[in-house]
This record gives structure tokens, C-alpha cells and sequence, in this order.
């Protein structure tokens, strides 16, 4: 299996899609020359700028235009350079790309992916850093799409531009450069499973994103103390796997959800609440979130990092909850 | 305020504005009955009748293929109908009754017909243009020859959309045609008001797209602007019309429209564009029992539908999960 | 004590804060002639057409405007007509309103009141009818607040526009013509603290806006049943009173949330995931919510009635919860 | 290409553009510490230098009051240094470190020192247009006779708010002056090859705002429109000023600008703005060795303020929770 970065797997994925299908095409600003991060370096060499496309720093119109353009049968795959731009186009997303085909009684159909990284980057302060995948989940008619390895941002991206739906494609910018294994084989991964990341009997960590990445961590520590966690990387949102999170809660009998985005009304709290509504009688402790404290994100390192959540909390949050039930 | 010059009758193409008007009273008799059945409480939601402002839809929408494509606004009933959608199943969408366009999902403010290349009308005021913009963006990307004309409000002149779409239309040369129905108002404040500069015209201008304007109650006069401009559109780049018009009711169903003058309104009705191209048909030596006629029948018809609307049962309740989307279940509501 | 309707309470509401204070003003489509709801009607000529400004059809400059209005030092209440169309002015309200004063590090507050009528509304479809509240709970700097009777949309506007931080007012639309009395006195309500609609000890009912009448009514005929539900309004959702949510469900062990918002990822997700939390051992039953399936909102009646959530649905929930523990 | 007419050097007011001329020298020798810094990882956030744009900024807030207030962008270092913030703490928020303007919780993108009432950078392109337009609004509605000076990039008159900020300070005659640096670049983009039409001032005059263009480059020519300008806006109604210029640099301190030729960054750079003034200040008579002092001077002033800067300590860790809201506890994150 060849290894590549997040990055390159998914130009990969955007590409191998491309090649399949002449309807697919890309749009964003600085597109023609790579884009912000490089995720789209040669691909304007191969496809040309009309499927490469360019755009005005005008995200509602890119937004807007990629509802058109999906609603008279392409494919647009468009580039929000950060997710908080993307609250630039929100009418578009939500009001529109979301509900045309239900407000129509299924006239049409609006199969467009949005692209917009997310996260924590070192000092890019409050306005390039936020994590807001909640509140596309809370959104009826979009899918939600956050993954955390090399292999899912091929087989995911893959998935999200084949989806008649809108997507709502979020990488995290933390990872553009990890690398890890991608399989040979191309085909596209499948929407709404929960990936076992590590399997273990004692806890049950949910988490995506980037923070997937602190849990594993985490757990490889805990297991040097005896503590088995079982570490889920949900890898998307909406659909999110529901019957994967119970059966493990079930075995486990504790839940932790880990999240980067702030915990209050995060995603989280759907997790949580779910699964104490349907687990209750099996918990062995309560349910337990981690996530970011109910403030922007700073600019200077020791004030930014107020917001992670560290292996360090991880691994606490899960004694004191083993501890609890011991 | 009839048209300045009533232009020479004689080569009138006699047959065209006789269908013309045809649609227009159509358009008339559909909104009068959406608005009675509003007030019997058969329509529940807001209307936001097209009543003098018929001619745009028509002129326009009678120089588009079938294949041609339109985006419309919260106002979007004439558009619709000059497009080519029929009236029971508008009337039903109205009713939010089975086998309404939207299946009774969308209503008035969502109405749309996708098998006339019409793309719905639009909740969200300027919110249309950018979508307009993307549709033109696919039939240039996939090479076809279709035209895209994109309907709105003075009112929506103000809203970033308006901007950002004229401006990717412009860049990208896409085959499109701006429609902005200049009607004076924007719900119950005089667009004048709250627009700085010369209008539409020039802001589109600037943007690098050819305007031009048309007296928007003349239909002939539509019609041939229009006809100019989706020649120039099709394999070309956009163009913007505005088309001056007034709205002659209030701005829903509901409202009064208090706010503007008992004279000023009764001199806009002076200016009727049915009467308009009555007066022209019937210059044009079309006798005024036939145009008489034609009106009665689309009255007739248009009373039909409601009462065929009235009579029609409620979309199947499951249809409230259908359509939502591919992936995930919708029913997820409580546990 | 003064009858008056909801609308009329907000209207007096805006009035005396713009009589005690000449920073007040309020600025939106239409309000010179009284809004598309009639909030306004009369103000413009108490106050003029400068403090009660018409706007252009710019939702994103009405947001902005007011952003930079509130950073000179005036108060501005902006009106959005529907909260559908806020989303509109997503970049404006959250990337901006409510990060100016933590990213500038305290040199400015945004002292703002964006009003955003929410809800469903009898076939208003689609874009008309959105409940999304949870959306703005989760962004540090908002402030929320959702007022479900004529009494506290007068005291809580008053609060609002006193508060130095942006806050998010969301009407419900169909409590315009809701009637109800009035205190006489102009005190400000206070920001963060629920309301008992009703006392009980069997379970405790969580709710805010419209919803909580259903649940008022509901717990009546609870009663007749001999079940006493305690029905709590949060009235405002950042902050939301948590401590008395925990003390209600600590004495009666069972805690159902009602929201009309679709109940994947709403606000309810964290009261629910909040107090199992913190009171696991306390249940007598599972947390239970209640809330909107993941679908758009439908124009006709009876599909758009598949979203609502009824006194019958609640009387059923508090049913089972009870009588499994039984 | 340097300035088309040198103007008579005789009555120049030498005072003035000496001052300018140490301002835009302190703003470049701010900046190549910025960089410098940057590069050794001492600022670690995405740093815009607005290297050869420095007579915009002297050239504008030259002719505003303490009082007046300016918005700035994502390029922000030599606008909030014009209007009069101090180095130190501004190299200090570019470190994130204690005594930051904004306690390093901002950085770069959000420098702002409200107490010269510059009122922010902004890291959304474009936003800073209707959050300017509401300051202006705000000074209206208190009577008072302050201007607004919104500054904004070529690339930002194709985002909706220039549309809805300029018709919102048109329709309510603010006291704004609306300036656009045309740097012909929007991040590696030409800015032409995605704005349809003539250009910002184009537009800027369709809705209804008088515009006129200057050579950026050239402090005099700068100087004197916006004293023009600001003399109109004070009291009066809104402007619009583009000044055509160049970025010298990359979009950022970390983007080498390969997608431009060599050819014409070296030709751009004989039009830099630092070296036409010092020209223009030789010709008038300043000794060149005055003219080497003074930029001497503010390299030294930099350098210490980056070395001063590096040196202080990072803000207090509980500032995290500070000044979020005054409603609600933000250290909620788990439990
Ligand atoms: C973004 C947005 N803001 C406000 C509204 C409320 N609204 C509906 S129609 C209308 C007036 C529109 O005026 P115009 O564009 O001139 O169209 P007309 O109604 O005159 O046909 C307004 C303000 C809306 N639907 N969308
Ligand atoms: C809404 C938005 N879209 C995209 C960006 C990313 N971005 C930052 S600066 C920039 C280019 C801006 O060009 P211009 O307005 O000409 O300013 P300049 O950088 O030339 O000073 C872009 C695209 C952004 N910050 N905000
Ligand atoms: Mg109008
Ligand atoms: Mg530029």
C-alpha cells in the first residue's frame, strides 16, 4: 500500500474522480495555482481551467452557483479555503443546497461538495480556526463528512463527490501533512460507518477529526496502565453511526466523546444524549464529553491551547470514569 | 401612462401577441382565483401575486425553448406559468394539495417546474441570481446551447447576490439573461428610498453587463428587447433588461398596500399591460368579442383549477420523509 | 397587572428602552411602516425615521452596520424579518458580532440585539420556518435568548438591549397574538434564569419558546392522570440555567426535553447529554427529548404537521418514562 | 514607471512629507521585521505585509483626526501604524506576547488600537465594508462630525457587503470615505482576470458614490485627494478613492509569488513608494543624509521592537476566558 499525506489523497480522490467523470469540476478562489493549502497543485495542469476553475472572492456566489450547477446535473466540488468562510454562503448551503430537492418534492436533485477545512492550526486566531460540523449535522438534507487518516480523505472524498447529495466535506488543516497507508484500490468509502481505530473493552472514545488522533494516543497510554479503550473515529457525522457507537457503549459500559469544537451544543452532546437515553440502564458511569471551552480561539500559543483537548485530559477523563465504576 | 409610441400595427405579428395575451390573462385569472382562494383560507401560506406585471413573464418567457431555463422569485406565478407549467398543478402547489409541482411541499414561494426548465421560485429575495449564474455555469461547461434567464425585484439590487452573480456571470461569459422587474416597491418601502445611484441598469453596467431598458407593461416592446437579448445570450455572454412595471395589488395577498396613494394606483391600473395589448390586438384588427373571448375562457379555466384544487385530497402524509436525502434517516426525531 | 399580546409587549419593550436611552435605535426592512409583523407599527413616529430606520433588502449590512454601530457605542437592534433570512448575515453575527471584543483583546463590546423571529408558522415551508437556536448557543459571544410569553418579551428584550453583549432574540412567530398579563413594573428580566410554568415532583419537562405551551398543557392533563410534571422555561439558551435543570431533575429523577428545533443536534441534545452528565445515578429513567425528525419543514398542513411536536406526543413520552420506572 | 508628473518641488509642504516620509519608512522597516520575524518563528501566525502599499495608508490617515476612525484587512500593519498605533505593541500582538493591542489574542489579522480609533483588521475579506458603513452610521446618529475611512483590496469589490456597505453609506449619506488599494493581486489571483467591468471605481459611481483614482505610489498625489475627500465626507455624505499600487511582496510572508514574472516585480519596484518621496523630499532640498537618517532611524526603532518583543512574555494563560461575554461561564467544556 502506497503511503501518502491527507493532502495528496485527497487531490487523489478529486482527480480519480475527475478522470471518471467528465461532470465533476472543482471552483474556489486561487484554485488555478493550488489553492490555499496546495490540495489542488497540477490538477488546473491536467483538467484545464474550466474544471479547475478559479473564482472572485465571492463564496456566496460560489456556493449559489455550485447549487445551479449540481441542480442542472454536474458535479461541483467547491473550495471554501477555511470553513469560516463558509459562513459567507450559508443561505446558499442551508437554505438552498439543502432543502431544493425537498421544497421541490424531489424535482431535483443537488449533488455538490463543499470542502471546508477546519480546526486548530497554530496562531490563526478566531476567524481561521473554528469547528462547526454541528451545525451541519443539525441541518436536514446535508451530510456531513469529517475524516481523520490519508485513506479516508481518498475513499471519503471519493464517496462525497459521488453522493447525490450536498455535502458539507470538512478536512482538518492539522493534518494536511500526516501520511499514512492508502489502499490500491479505488473505490469509494461508504457514508455513516464508524471506523474501530482501536478495540478495547473497558470505555468507548468516540471522536473525529483531528481529534481522533489524541485518542489513539491516548489509548495506547492507557493500555500501559491496563485500561482497554475502544476508540471510534465516527468519520462522518450525518449520517452518524448510531448502531456501531451503541454496540460498543453496550459492551463497554462508558462513553467518552471527544471533540475539538466547543462542547456546548456541539456534537457531541447528540452522542452523549443518545446514547444515555437508549444505554442507560448499561452505563457503568456517566457519559462524558470533552471539548472546547465556550470561547474564540486565540492567537498566542498558551491562550490557544486553552481550547484543545489534550491526551492528557483524555487519559484522565477515562481513569476517573473507570476509577468511578471500580 | 399608456406607452409613449404605440408603434405601427400593420406588420404586427398578429398571431404571437394573440397568444401572448392569451398567457397574459391566464397569468391574471390564475393569481385573481389564488387570491380569492387565499381569502376563503383555501391557500394557507403568503402569495405574492404577479397582477401588472404580466407582460415581463410573457415577453420574456415567449423567446425561450423549452429546454431554456428560468429561476424565478417569491413572486413567481406568471413566470411560471409563461414558462409553460399548467395551472392545476400550480393551483394544487398552492393548495399544498397531491399532485401539486413540489407535491404540496413547497407552496407558493417554492413553486417550480423542472420539466419546463423552470427552477423554482425563491424564498430568499436575490438569492436566485447566484444559482441562475450556476445553471448558466453548467451549460457552458457541458457545452450545450441553453439560456438561462433569471427574474428578480428592484428590491434585490441591494443584496450581495446581486453583485456577485452579475460579476461571476460576466467573468465566466455565461449565457444569461438578468431580468430585473422594476415594480417600484420592495414589500411596503419604495425601492427609491433605500437604493443609492441610478438602479439596476447602471450597477449592472459597471459590472461589464450590457443593460438596456424596456417599458415592462408593453409586451411587444418586451418581447422584442427580449428577443434581442436572448439571440446575443445564447452561445454569448449575459445581458440585463429592466423592465419598468408596477405592481398593482399589494405586496401579498394580505396586504392593503396603504402605504401608497388611492391616486397613484388607479393611475398605474391606466396602464394595465392586458389592456395594453388588448388595445394593440384590437388595433391590430383582431375583433374585441374574440379578445373578450380569450379572457373569459382563461377566467374559466382558471376558476376550474381552483375548484379542482379545492377538490383534491392532501399528499400522502409519508411524503413528509421522502426526498429529504440519500443517506441517513430523517425519521430520527426523538427516542 | 396589564393584559397584552407578545407582540405588543415587544413593542413596548423596544419603546421604553428607546425613551430611556437615545443610543437605542432599531433599524430593518419595512419598520417605518411597522414591520412585517406589526412590531414596529408606531414607533417610527414616536421616534423618527433615523431611530426606527427602514433598511435595503441587505441582511448582511443590516448585521454589519449594527456590528460597527455597537462598536461606537450605540445600541442598535437590528430585526431580520425571519430567521431564515439571518442566515444571510452568518459571517456578519458570528465571525464578527461575536468575536470583536475577545479578538481585539477587550478594547470594544458589540452591544446588539439581532431579532429573529423563528418557528413554524402555518405553511410557510421550507424558508420561513427554521428553529435555529442551537446553531447560535454554540458560539462563544452570543448570547440567546427565546421568550415564550408576553411578560418576559418585554423584560427580556429590555434585558437584551441593556446587555454589552450580541444577543440573538428569537420571537416565536406564532405567539404574536398569544395574550397574557403584564407586570406594570419596567424592570428588566434577567438574563439566564428559567421560569417554573409548573411545579411537580414526577418528572421534570425542559422547554422554551412556543414549546413550552404545549408542554403546559401537557402536564395538565398529566395531572388528571395523576402525574406531576414540573415544566421548566429556560427563556434564554447561552446561559441556560443549569442549575435549576439539575435541582428540578435531582428531585424528581426524570428529565424529558421538548424543543420544536430538529432534535438531532439541537440545543435539547445538550441539556439531555448535561444531566446525564451530572445526575446518572439520580434517574429513575433515561433522559428522553422530543423534537423535529431530521426533514425541512413542509407547506402542507399535514406534512408540515409531521414536524411539530404535540401535547398527545408529550403526554405519551412522560407516560412511558414514568411508568418504567414504575 | 514612476510618477507621470513630478510636481513643482517649490511650495511643497516639506514638514509634511518628511513626516510621511518617516511614517511609511517606519510602516516598510515594520513589515521587514515582521518578516524577519516570521521567519525565525518568532510570529507564528499568517503575517500580510503591505510592503510597497505605504503611501495609501500615510497618505489617508495624514488627513484624519485622533478621533476619526479607520477599518483595515487581513493587510493591516501599515493602516493601524498610520493612524497612529505604536510599534511595540504591535510587534508585540503579531508575537501573541503581553502587551499585545488585543493582549495577543488577535495577532496579526485582528490588529487593532481603538484608543486612535483604529477600529480592526479583519480576517474575512470584504467584512470590514458594512461594519465601517455602521460606524459611520453610528457617528451620524450621535451628531457628531467624525469620518470613517474604510480601506479594502481589489479583490474584496466582488464580495456582496461592497455592494451593500457602499448603497447602505449612499442611501443614508454617511460620513465615509471608502478607499480601495488596487494592488492588482487577490492572494496569487490577478485580480482582473476575476472582476467583469471597468473596476471599483466604476462601480463605486453606480451606486451612487463619487470616485476618483490616484497613483498610490506617489504620497503627494495621495495625500492631497484624500484631504479633498475628507474634507467632503466630514459632515457631508460618502466617497470613494482607488489608488492604484502594488504588492511588492508575496500575498503573505511565506508565499515566494512564483505566478508572477520577475520581470515586472523588478520593474514595480522602481515605482516603490519609500523611494519617490525621498526623490521628491531631495528635490525640495532635504540633504539626502537626512533622508538615510530618518529611515535609519525607524529600522532602529523596528528592530528594537522586535527584539523587545521577543523578549516579553506571553499574555496570562486566564485571559483564555476573558472578554468573551459578560453573560454566562465560557470555561464550560466537559464535565
Ligand atoms: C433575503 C430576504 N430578505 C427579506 C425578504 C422579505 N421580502 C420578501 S419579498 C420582499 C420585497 C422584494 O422586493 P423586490 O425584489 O422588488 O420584489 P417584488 O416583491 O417587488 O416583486 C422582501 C423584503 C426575503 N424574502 N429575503
Ligand atoms: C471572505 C474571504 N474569502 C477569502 C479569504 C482569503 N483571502 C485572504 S486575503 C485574500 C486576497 C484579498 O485580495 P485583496 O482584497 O485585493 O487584498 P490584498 O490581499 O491584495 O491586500 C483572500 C482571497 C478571506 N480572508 N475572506
Ligand atoms: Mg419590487
Ligand atoms: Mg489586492
Amino acid at each position: 500500500m502506497p503511503r501518502l499525506s491527507y493532502l495528496e489523497a485527497g487531490k487523489l480522490a478529486l482527480a480519480e474522480e475527475m478522470r471518471r467523470d467528465p461532470l465533476v469540476w472543482a471552483v474556489g478562489e486561487d484554485l488555478g495555482r493550488g489553492g490555499v493549502f496546495g490540495q489542488y497543485r497540477g490538477l488546473a495542469e491536467e483538467f484545464g481551467p474550466a474544471r479547475i476553475s478559479d473564482a472572485p472572492i465571492s463564496e456566496s456566489c460560489i456556493m449559489g452557483a455550485a447549487v445551479g450547477a449540481a441542480m442542472m446535473g454536474t458535479r461541483p466540488v467547491v473550495e471554501m479555503r477555511f470553513s469560516d468562510f463558509a459562513l459567507c454562503a450559508v443561505d446558499e448551503l442551508v437554505n438552498q443546497a439543502a432543502k431544493a430537492r425537498y421544497m421541490f418534492g424531489g424535482q431535483s436533485h443537488v449533488p455538490l461538495v463543499v470542502r471546508e477545512p477546519i480546526g486548530i492550526w497554530r496562531s490563526s486566531a478566531a476567524q481561521h480556526s473554528q469547528s462547526l460540523e454541528a451545525w451541519y449535522a443539525h441541518i436536514p438534507g446535508l451530510v456531513v463528512v469529517v475524516p481523520s487518516t490519508p485513506a479516508d480523505n481518498r475513499a471519503l472524498l471519493k464517496a462525497a463527490i459521488r453522493c447525490d447529495d450536498p455535502v458539507v466535506y470538512m478536512e482538518h488543516k492539522n493534518l494536511w501533512a500526516l501520511e499514512g497507508e492508502v489502499p490500491e484500490a479505488a473505490e469509494p468509502g461508504e457514508l455513516g460507518k464508524a471506523r474501530v481505530v482501536r478495540a478495547g473493552g473497558d470505555v468507548t472514545i468516540v471522536s473525529w477529526s483531528a481529534a481522533v488522533h489524541t485518542c489513539a494516543a491516548a489509548a495506547e497510554s492507557l493500555a500501559g496502565a491496563g485500561i482497554e479503550a475502544e476508540v471510534l473515529d465516527l468519520r462522518t457525522l450525518w449520517p452518524w453511526d448510531r448502531e456501531a457507537v451503541l454496540a460498543s457503549v453496550e459492551r463497554s459500559g462508558r462513553l467518552l466523546v471527544v471533540q475539538e469544537a466547543v462542547s456546548v451544543a456541539g456534537f457531541g452532546a447528540e452522542i452523549a444524549a443518545s446514547v444515555a437515553e437508549a444505554l442507560h440502564g448499561a452505563l457503568k458511569a456517566p457519559v462524558r464529553r470533552l471539548g472546547a471551552p465556550r470561547i474564540p480561539i486565540s492567537y498566542a500559543p498558551p491562550l490557544e491551547d486553552k481550547v484543545r483537548v489534550t491526551e492528557a485530559m483524555v487519559v484522565e477523563a477515562v481513569r476517573s470514569m473507570t476509577a468511578a465504576a471500580a | 401612462m399608456p406607452p409613449a409610441d404605440t408603434p405601427p400595427v400593420s406588420n404586427l405579428d398578429v398571431e404571437r401577441y394573440r397568444a401572448g395575451f392569451r398567457q397574459m390573462c391566464r397569468i391574471r385569472a390564475f393569481e385573481e382565483q389564488a387570491i380569492a382562494a387565499a381569502q376563503e383560507k383555501l391557500v394557507l401560506g403568503a402569495i405574492h401575486p404577479s397582477i401588472g406585471q404580466e407582460a415581463v413573464a410573457v415577453g420574456v418567457c415567449g423567446n425561450l425553448r423549452k429546454s431554456d431555463i428560468i429561476l424565478s422569485t417569491h413572486r413567481g406565478h406568471g413566470h411560471t406559468m409563461a414558462k409553460g407549467a399548467e395551472a392545476l398543478p400550480m393551483m394544487r402547489e398552492l393548495f399544498g394539495r397531491d399532485g401539486g409541482y413540489c407535491q404540496g411541499k413547497g407552496g407558493s414561494m417554492h413553486i417550480a417546474d423542472f420539466s419546463v426548465g423552470m427552477l423554482g421560485a425563491n424564498g430568499v429575495v436575490g438569492a436566485n441570481i447566484n444559482i441562475a449564474a450556476g445553471a448558466a455555469h453548467a451549460i457552458r461547461l457541458k457545452g450545450e446551447d441553453g439560456v438561462v434567464v433569471c427574474f428578480f425585484g428592484d428590491g434585490a439590487i441591494n443584496r450581495g447576490p446581486f453583485l456577485e452573480g452579475l460579476n461571476w456571470a460576466g467573468v465566466f461569459q455565461l449565457p444569461i439573461l438578468f431580468v430585473c422587474e422594476d415594480n417600484g416597491f420592495a414589500a411596503t418601502t419604495r425601492t427609491s428610498a433605500m437604493t443609492s445611484g441610478a438602479g439596476p441598469a447602471a450597477r449592472a453596467e459597471a459590472i461589464g453587463i450590457p443593460a438596456s431598458t424596456v417599458e415592462g407593461n408593453d409586451l411587444q416592446a418586451v418581447d422584442e428587447a427580449a428577443r434581442e437579448l436572448v439571440d446575443l445570450v445564447r452561445g454569448g455572454g449575459p445581458r440585463f433588461l429592466v423592465a419598468r412595471t408596477y405592481r398593482l395589488t399589494g405586496h401579498t395577498s394580505s396586504d392593503a398596500a396603504g402605504y401608497r396613494p388611492q391616486a397613484e394606483v388607479q393611475e398605474r391600473w391606466l396602464n394595465d399591460p392586458i389592456e395594453n395589448c388588448r388595445k394593440l390586438l384590437e388595433a391590430a384588427g383582431v375583433p374585441a368579442a374574440e379578445l373578450a373571448a380569450i379572457r373569459e375562457a382563461a377566467e374559466a379555466e382558471m376558476r376550474a383549477a381552483k375548484d379542482e384544487a379545492a377538490a383534491t385530497g392532501w399528499p400522502a402524509v409519508e411524503l413528509a420523509y421522502a426526498d429529504v436525502q440519500d443517506v441517513g434517516d430523517p425519521r430520527t426525531r426523538a427516542f
